[in-house]
């Protein structure tokens, strides 16, 4: 088991955020969250890479528990987090950006005597390739479309090779070209990491949920099941309705 | 291409090296003493920042000075050049411009600063370079530089006759003394000078109370309080070393937690006639302040000089106009330039070594009464005076001192060995015990 | 193409500084008072360096880089009063003036190793280190910053301002340091060794900005650029930002401290006035309106503004305030490049001349 | 006045029956004259001293004029100025009296009183050694002076005085004093006279408890040291066991003094950091210059003071109110330019309009500086001089209290704008998130600009309440800033409540640990405390919530 979490919960000024009772994640299962607005879904992101502390829980990665330590400590352990609003370094080069995420010693000394090899040139256009930036490697980061700064960001991710990637709705602001796109190489990842991915675009959740689907609502976990099972199920369904989501009319 | 880049390079490299040696170049440029028809001298007070409250005044006075001075005719059939900078309270700034008047623009002496961290930067500079500084303000001695003529007083010249006067029966006989400072040499020196003088005269310790603020102290609530609890009991004053800015809130505070002059008045030595200028004095009226010179002397001499910085003022348009005021450190900024006019005249030369041991003696119709300078130690002999605040301003003489009092550099009651000599000895000497 | 463009500038400066300068010196061209002037520019540049570091590079607004300015000061400061004491050697005793003045009796214990050079140098370079990494540590950790930080470290600044202007701290009071007389035996007032320390100080400037292009060229820069742009994906990347932030934090006021080593023997006074808010906000200004986040712009932003400064003082004794002050609101408002985007722009107006004038606005980012 | 003067030559007179032989000998009146025209300096010393040793009361109203410095002649004759009524053209003119040998008051043939200016008058200059010359005598000179600050000075006096009926003589004023406080002090004096003579420790005792109750300045002292060199044993004891209660509600009282005084610095630093806090808060501008706006404030009261007496004659205290909105005024006009010329640019860029606006502190401080010159301070209105008395030892004073009042107005008043109104919600909402609420219609340019009037307005009107406490000089916005700032970053960034609560939390702090340490101490520990509290709240007491606002 990758991941196992009990008892989490958390409130923001008295609202319950999130307080989800069990899950559990696979080695190399990718697991799509769908959830109505406000459901706690970048909240449970949030916690598992150390952004929000929660009230109380538990949450074991590889039966190591993750709360209480630091970002950096849960970056090493192996999880990734790539973020709704991308979060990439505007004034650096695609390259620096990538070459700041790669696997290495991250110490200040190390950086300080730094210095580039073949090898890791090498990796850095391999990645670069698969997310379609090999061409834009010596622009500014800043300077780049919203679509690319996404899969910016995913490079960022898995250059770091983490186990677990934590996926917060990749596809938006995509065309629909670049989400199938996204969806494709989201699939090719899983076939090496586990991969946790958030989505309201019920489409690109179709072309990417081979595995479980999770449906969070108000904080709770409302099912869990295959992509079909959840399509159908009239609770699911009902908790969209109730929020009069325009998200249904995909569904 | 490649020409023409090598020529642009050169013409920025001719451009910058005439630019970067500008601020030098141009003193440099200027007619040598004694080629042309004027004399220059160096003006080095603080036009801007935290002192040009006090500094101004004396830039205008000494700019006054040498406008009778040139209307007169000059010093040695020249005219005097005043050379004005700005060092902006900035105390390395002080020793730059100190350095560029002296070695850019050659003058022949400099009237300036007011601060002691203000001569203190600036001494080392004139010490190297042979230059004159008229220093125009009271100041906490301990000091005997070749380079500088003191025209302000030592502490004997204004500390010890106030303290005399307040423990006196005429002064009032007080028996509790609250010294209370901002936290610079000034007020430190000058208390320990007092606390030396007043147990020397039997008052008991715990009867002394030292205390300082910062610079720019505007809430004394807490310190008034406790004033007000060491005068309970009666025959308490307090002696007020308080610079600048924070004397208005420390009067206010006092008159406002119930204490006044006739319980238990300030003796101040700090507040002039300049700082009074347009402040609300409700609040120090009765208090008492001692000096050298007062706005309010009766003699004539000093009402034509109140009348003439006045003139002054007004024609040229400075803040204030003729409603502005004179003091103890405007008179003597004022008397500087006469003074070393006078020793000019008198060596024949505006040479600085020949000029220095003319003023050695040196006797000045001041707009104080006739005053006498040193045979000796640079300082200038004058009389002592303890004014008390009227409403609008101005202090009310209410004792002088006998004939002038001589300047003790090193005052007797703390530096007892100490002496200062610049004919026999070169400066500071240790008198040998016998 | 970068590489020449970048060697030509350093040329120019060298010559510039190194040789026509000091030449025109020993010629008597340049008086003594251009050369300490340029001197203690130069001491100001190097300190700029370290705020750019700090601000432009990493984004850490500080404004107390003027107390570590002071610390380096002040510590070489105290070698010389106590040589100068040791030698006037008045009434035997080893105790600086003002101590002696103000009854103080034994020489404080803080002021015992400030004896010997070689320990004067390193504390003063150890203190401000260990301050910073002290007052650092506590504020990264609890993730101050931005304003707070500008506003947290404006207000050390001024407690330690208030607490060098007391005479208890036993440093000299609003008075300071003053009075040097003599450096490793060499007297402070003779020309040659003003030349000495001018060439000095130019000599380490060109080697802290040297030193600095090395460490922001490096990863370790980039990671420095990573934490300004986002602080948190830097640490969803696995660095620890703390310890870089804290190692620049220590960076940047080791090189304040040097600054302020050489700046004391060359003014000649050191005092707290130099350390207040004033002076630090100052700093920032430098390097806001040189070129924030360019070495070259912090270096050029240090230079013209206090040149600026002294000469405007002199020949605008009463309106240069104005002056100054129009001069920073225009160049942040027009100029958000500072000095170095000015020349771009203006370089830019020129047209053909472009090409040999932006060489000076290079970026750091290729 | 007239009846005041008559009253007090009669009490004088009441006074001294019994004591001396009454009686206006001849000798007097040369006396008098030897004063007033002097044959030589030493000629009026010794005249002076001659009266004071007579000590006949017909001269006293003389020789209380002589000490109050209010002596001038009429007609040869001495006289001295009552009451001063103020003319038409601005001129003030004065009752005059005759001092010698009757005092009674100057008047004109159609017998209404005699007003005269004093330029009219020939001033009889007398000097501070020959005034003090009757210190033996001022006691009794003051004893009945209308002004019960004199009575009080008077009554002090007399306890070290040399003469054997002085009980009796301050018991018998003590019966006429109407004043409170005055009444007290003479009390205490009176108390400790007789508790010195008593002789048996019943008497003794009642005579502690009478000073306790009376409870006046210097009871504490006078106990200390009766039960220190008293001479009955038993009453000592007893003294020394008050002067422990004494302490102890001192100690109290002082605490009570900390508190206010705490409150009172809040107050200040409240009032600052509020435009601080609301300008901050909005556009995330550190602006350097507010302090400069602050001086703005202070020099529009000054402007409006000089406006009111100098041009329109008006000597009253009415110009403080008016200062107070004009003051607001114009610092917010000043504050509209400064948006529209400077800050408007720099939204997007918050850290450049911190150098932006240190630009600006420098030009505006310069504009003060050459405008103005250099120091100029506004007479603070009548009714706030002094202060309130809660209990002896304990007095608030009125501009303080005035300025905690101030505080609490303008708060309230800046809440209800900002929750209470539409233009609020409007400035709260952009505050929260500038392109959404520029979407939903909200003219957020307009918003800023009156934003940034509002918060220069209200550190114009800081200014305007500080010219109560400190002079009004060009470079006065720097002294509070940096503590301002320091407030504002506490209390949470842009929060109201927040600057309140840690403005009183700093204010307090700071003076209460300047009582233990000495002031520059107490603010390096103010900033190690408030590092450590950042520790734990590193975005000040109220925090913005929530998942987005973290990032």
């Amino acid at each position: 088991m990758l991941l196992t979490v009990n008892e989490l919960s958390v409130s923001f000024g008295g609202v319950h955020a999130l307080d989800l009772s069990h899950f559990e994640l696979n080695d190399k299962e990718l697991r799509v969250i769908i959830g109505p607005n406000g459901a706690g879904k970048s909240t449970f992101l949030d916690i598992l890479c150390g952004k929000t502390k929660p009230d109380s829980g538990q949450v074991l990665y590889n039966d190591i528990p993750v709360l209480g330590k630091t970002e950096v400590e849960i970056a090493n352990l192996g999880i990734g987090r790539k973020f709704q609003k991308p979060s990439v370094f505007p004034s650096l080069t695609v390259f620096d950006n990538m070459l700041l995420a790669l696997k290495m010693k991250k110490s200040i000394f190390a950086s300080l005597f730094f210095k580039p090899t073949e090898e890791i040139d090498v990796r850095i256009r391999q990645v670069a390739v698969k997310v379609g930036l090999d061409k834009e490697l010596k622009k500014i980061a800043g300077e780049l479309s919203h679509g690319q700064k996404q899969w910016l960001e995913i490079a960022i991710v898995v250059l770091q090779d983490p186990k677990l990637m934590l996926i917060d709705e990749p596809a938006a602001g995509m065309s629909d070209e670049e989400t199938e796109k996204t969806g494709e190489l989201l699939l090719e990842l899983s076939k090496h990491h586990g991969i946790i991915v958030i989505e309201h675009d019920m489409k690109f959740v179709e072309q990417i949920a081979k595995d479980l689907v999770t449906v969070l609502v108000r904080g709770k976990l409302l099912v869990e099941g295959s992509f079909s099972q959840v399509r159908n199920d009239q609770r699911v369904i009902d908790s969209y309705l109730g929020r009069a989501n325009v998200q249904l009319e995909n569904f | 291409m490649k020409i023409l880049q090598t020529r642009y390079w050169g013409m920025i490299m001719l451009a910058m090296v005439a630019a970067l040696t500008g601020c030098g170049g141009s003193g440099s440029s200027d007619k040598k003493e004694g080629e042309g028809e004027t004399v220059k001298i160096g003006i080095l007070h603080s036009l801007s920042g935290t002192m040009a409250i006090s500094e101004v005044s004396l830039k205008d006075v000494v700019l006054m000075a040498v406008d009778e001075i040139n209307a007169k005719g000059g010093v040695l059939g020249k005219k005097i050049e005043p050379v004005i900078v700005d060092p902006a309270s900035d105390w390395d700034l002080f020793a730059e411009k100190a350095k560029e008047l002296l070695l850019d623009k050659k003058v022949s002496a400099v009237f300036g600063c007011w601060t002691s961290v203000s001569r203190k930067s600036v001494l080392p500079v004139f010490e190297e370079n042979n230059g004159l500084l008229f220093y125009p303000v009271q100041y906490e001695g301990e000091e005997c530089s070749t380079s500088v003529i003191y025209t302000g007083a030592t502490p004997n010249q204004q500390l010890i006759p106030a303290a005399e006067y307040m423990m006196s029966a005429e002064g009032g006989a007080y028996k509790k003394f609250y010294l209370l400072g901002t936290d610079y040499v000034f007020p430190r020196t000058a208390n320990k000078i007092l606390k030396a003088f007043l147990l020397s005269k039997g008052v008991p310790k715990e009867n002394i109370v030292e205390e300082y603020t910062p610079f720019h102290h505007q809430d004394y609530q807490t310190i008034v309080s406790k004033i007000k609890q060491f005068a309970a009991g009666g025959k308490a004053c307090v002696l007020s070393t308080i610079n600048g800015d924070s004397n208005v809130p420390f009067y206010k505070e006092f008159a406002n937690q119930g204490l006044s002059a006739a319980t238990c008045p300030i003796m101040a030595f700090s507040v002039a006639e300049d700082e009074l200028r347009a402040t609300d004095t409700e609040f120090l009226v009765g208090h008492l302040a001692a000096w050298n010179y007062f706005q309010s002397s009766e003699s004539a001499e000093n009402k034509k000089f109140v009348e003439d910085f006045r003139a002054f003022c007004k024609k040229n348009n400075l803040p204030g106009g003729d409603k502005r005021v004179t003091d103890d450190p405007i008179c003597w900024a004022y008397t500087g330039v006469y003074l070393w006019a006078k020793a000019a005249e008198k060596a024949g030369s505006f040479e600085v070594s020949k000029v220095r041991p003319a003023l050695y003696g040196l006797e000045f119709d001041s707009p104080d009464g006739v005053v006498k300078m040193d045979t000796k130690n640079h300082h200038l002999a004058k009389p002592v005076m303890i004014g008390e605040i009227k409403p609008d301003g101005q202090f009310d003489i209410i004792w002088k001192s006998n004939g002038l009092v001589n300047p003790e550099p090193w005052s007797k009651l703390t530096s007892p060995d100490k002496d200062c000599d610049h004919v026999a000895h070169g400066g500071t000497y240790t008198l040998t015990k016998k | 193409m970068e590489k020449t463009k970048d060697f030509r500038l350093y040329l120019a400066f060298i010559i510039l500084f190194a040789i026509l300068l000091p030449l025109g010196n020993l010629m008597g061209f340049v008086s003594n008072n251009t050369i300490s002037l340029w001197g203690r520019y130069f001491c100001f540049a190097i300190a700029a360096l370290g705020v750019d570091l700090i601000w432009g590079y990493t984004g850490i607004l500080s404004m107390c880089q003027a107390f570590f300015f002071c610390l380096g000061g002040y510590s070489v400061a105290m070698h010389i009063v106590m040589k100068g004491a040791t030698a006037s050697g008045t009434s035997g005793s080893a105790i600086p003036d003002f101590m002696v003045w103000n009854q103080i009796n034994a020489l404080p214990f803080f002021w015992v190793p400030f004896q010997s050079f070689g320990l004067a140098l390193i504390l003063g370079l150890l203190i401000p280190a260990a301050f910073a990494f002290v007052f650092g540590y506590f504020i990264f950790r609890s993730r101050i910053k931005g304003v707070y930080m500008a506003i947290i470290t404006q207000a050390l600044a001024l407690a330690m301002w208030l607490l060098f202007l007391r005479n208890e701290t036993m440093l000299g009071g609003t008075n300071g340091l003053t009075d040097f007389k003599s450096l490793l035996g060499l007297s402070l007032s003779s020309p040659g060794v003003k030349l000495g320390l001018y060439l000095f100080s130019l000599a380490g400037l060109c080697g802290t900005y040297f030193f600095s292009k090395k460490l922001v060229d490096s990863k370790f820069g980039k990671v420095l650029q990573a934490i300004r742009d986002s602080e948190s994906r830097t640490s969803y990347t696995a660095y620890r930002i703390l310890d870089y932030k804290l190692a620049i934090f220590i960076v940047g006021a080791l090189l304040a401290a040097f600054a302020g080593m050489l700046y004391a023997p060359q003014t000649g006074i050191i005092t707290p006035g130099r350390m207040d808010v004033r002076a630090s906000v100052e700093m920032v200004m430098w390097v806001a309106l040189g070129g924030r986040g360019k070495l070259k712009g912090a270096i050029l932003g240090a230079l013209v503004v206090n040149f600026l400064y002294s000469i405007c003082t002199s020949l605008f004794p009463d309106s240069w305030l104005f002056i100054l002050g129009f001069l920073f609101v225009i160049t942040v408002l027009y100029f958000d490049k500072g000095f170095l985007g000015m020349i771009e722009k203006i370089g830019g107006g020129i047209g053909k001349k472009k090409n040999k004038i932006t060489e000076v606005a290079e970026q750091q980012v290729v | 006045m007239n009846c005041t003067i008559k009253m007090w030559l009669g009490i004088c007179l009441c006074l001294f029956i019994g004591k001396r032989a009454s009686g206006q000998s001849d000798s007097t009146s040369i006396y008098v004259g030897h004063i007033l025209y002097p044959s030589s300096d030493s000629a009026r010393i010794t005249a002076l001293q001659k009266l004071v040793k007579h000590g006949e009361p017909s001269t006293f109203p003389f020789l209380a004029a002589i000490n109050e410095k209010k002596i001038f002649l009429l007609d040869g004759q001495p006289v001295t100025t009552g009451s001063a009524q103020q003319l038409a053209d601005g001129s003030e003119v004065f009752e005059i009296f005759y001092l010698y040998p009757k005092s009674q008051a100057v008047l004109n043939s159609d017998g209404t009183p005699k007003l005269l200016p004093v330029s009219s008058l020939e001033k009889i200059d007398i000097s501070r050694s020959d005034r003090l010359s009757m210190a033996p005598i001022l006691p009794y000179l003051n004893l009945a002076n209308p002004d019960p600050k004199k009575r009080i000075i008077a009554y002090g006096q007399l306890l070290t005085s040399s003469d054997s009926s002085k009980i009796n003589v301050l018991s018998g004023a003590l019966n006429l004093e109407k004043d409170k406080e005055a009444l007290t002090a003479g009390k205490e004096i009176l108390f400790q006279l007789k508790l010195e003579q008593a002789k048996s420790e019943t008497v003794a005792k009642a005579y502690v408890d009478s000073l306790d109750s009376n409870w006046g300045e210097n009871v504490t002292l006078i106990l200390k040291d009766y039960s220190v060199s008293g001479k009955l044993e038993g009453a000592k004891k007893y003294a020394a066991g008050k002067v422990t209660d004494l302490e102890s509600l001192q100690g109290r009282i002082q605490k009570a003094q900390n508190l206010f005084s705490g409150i009172s610095l809040g107050s200040i630093l409240i009032l600052i950091a509020l435009g601080l806090a609301i300008v901050y808060g909005l556009a995330g501008i550190i602006n350097m210059a507010h302090g400069e706006f602050l001086m703005i404030g202070a020099y529009s009261t000054f402007c409006v003071q000089k406006l009111f007496i100098d041009i329109l004659g008006i000597k009253s205290d009415l110009f403080f109110f008016v200062s107070l909105p004009v003051s607001f005024i114009i610092a917010g006009i000043f504050g509209l330019i400064l948006e529209r010329l400077v800050i408007r640019h720099l939204y997007s860029r918050p850290l450049e309009s911190l150098l932006a606006t240190w630009g600006v502190s420098l030009i505006m401080v310069q504009l003060a500086r050459s405008i103005f010159g250099d120091l100029t301070a506004v007479k603070a209105p009548s009714f706030l001089a002094g202060g309130y008395q809660v209990m002896p030892h304990l007095i608030l004073p009125y501009n303080r209290l005035f300025i905690i009042g101030l505080t609490i107005i303008v708060v309230s008043l800046t809440y209800l704008m900002l929750y209470r109104s539409r233009l609020g919600i409007q400035i709260r909402a952009v505050t929260q998130n500038r392109s959404m609420s520029a979407c939903l219609g909200v003219e957020t340019r307009k918003v800023d600009a009156i934003t940034f009037f509002l918060g220069s307005g209200l550190a114009g009107l800081a200014g305007c309440a500080m010219t109560l406490i400190g002079n009004v000089v060009p470079d006065m916005g720097q002294t509070y800033i940096v503590d301002s700032f320091l407030v504002v970053v506490t209390g949470g960034v842009g929060k109201i409540a927040g600057a309140i609560l840690s403005g009183l939390g700093i204010g307090f702090l700071t003076k209460v640990l300047e009582s233990f340490y000495e002031a520059v101490y107490g603010k390096v520990l103010i900033l190690a405390l408030i590092v450590i509290f950042l520790q734990f709240k590193p975005r000040g007491l109220f925090p913005d919530k929530g998942r987005i606002a973290e990032d």
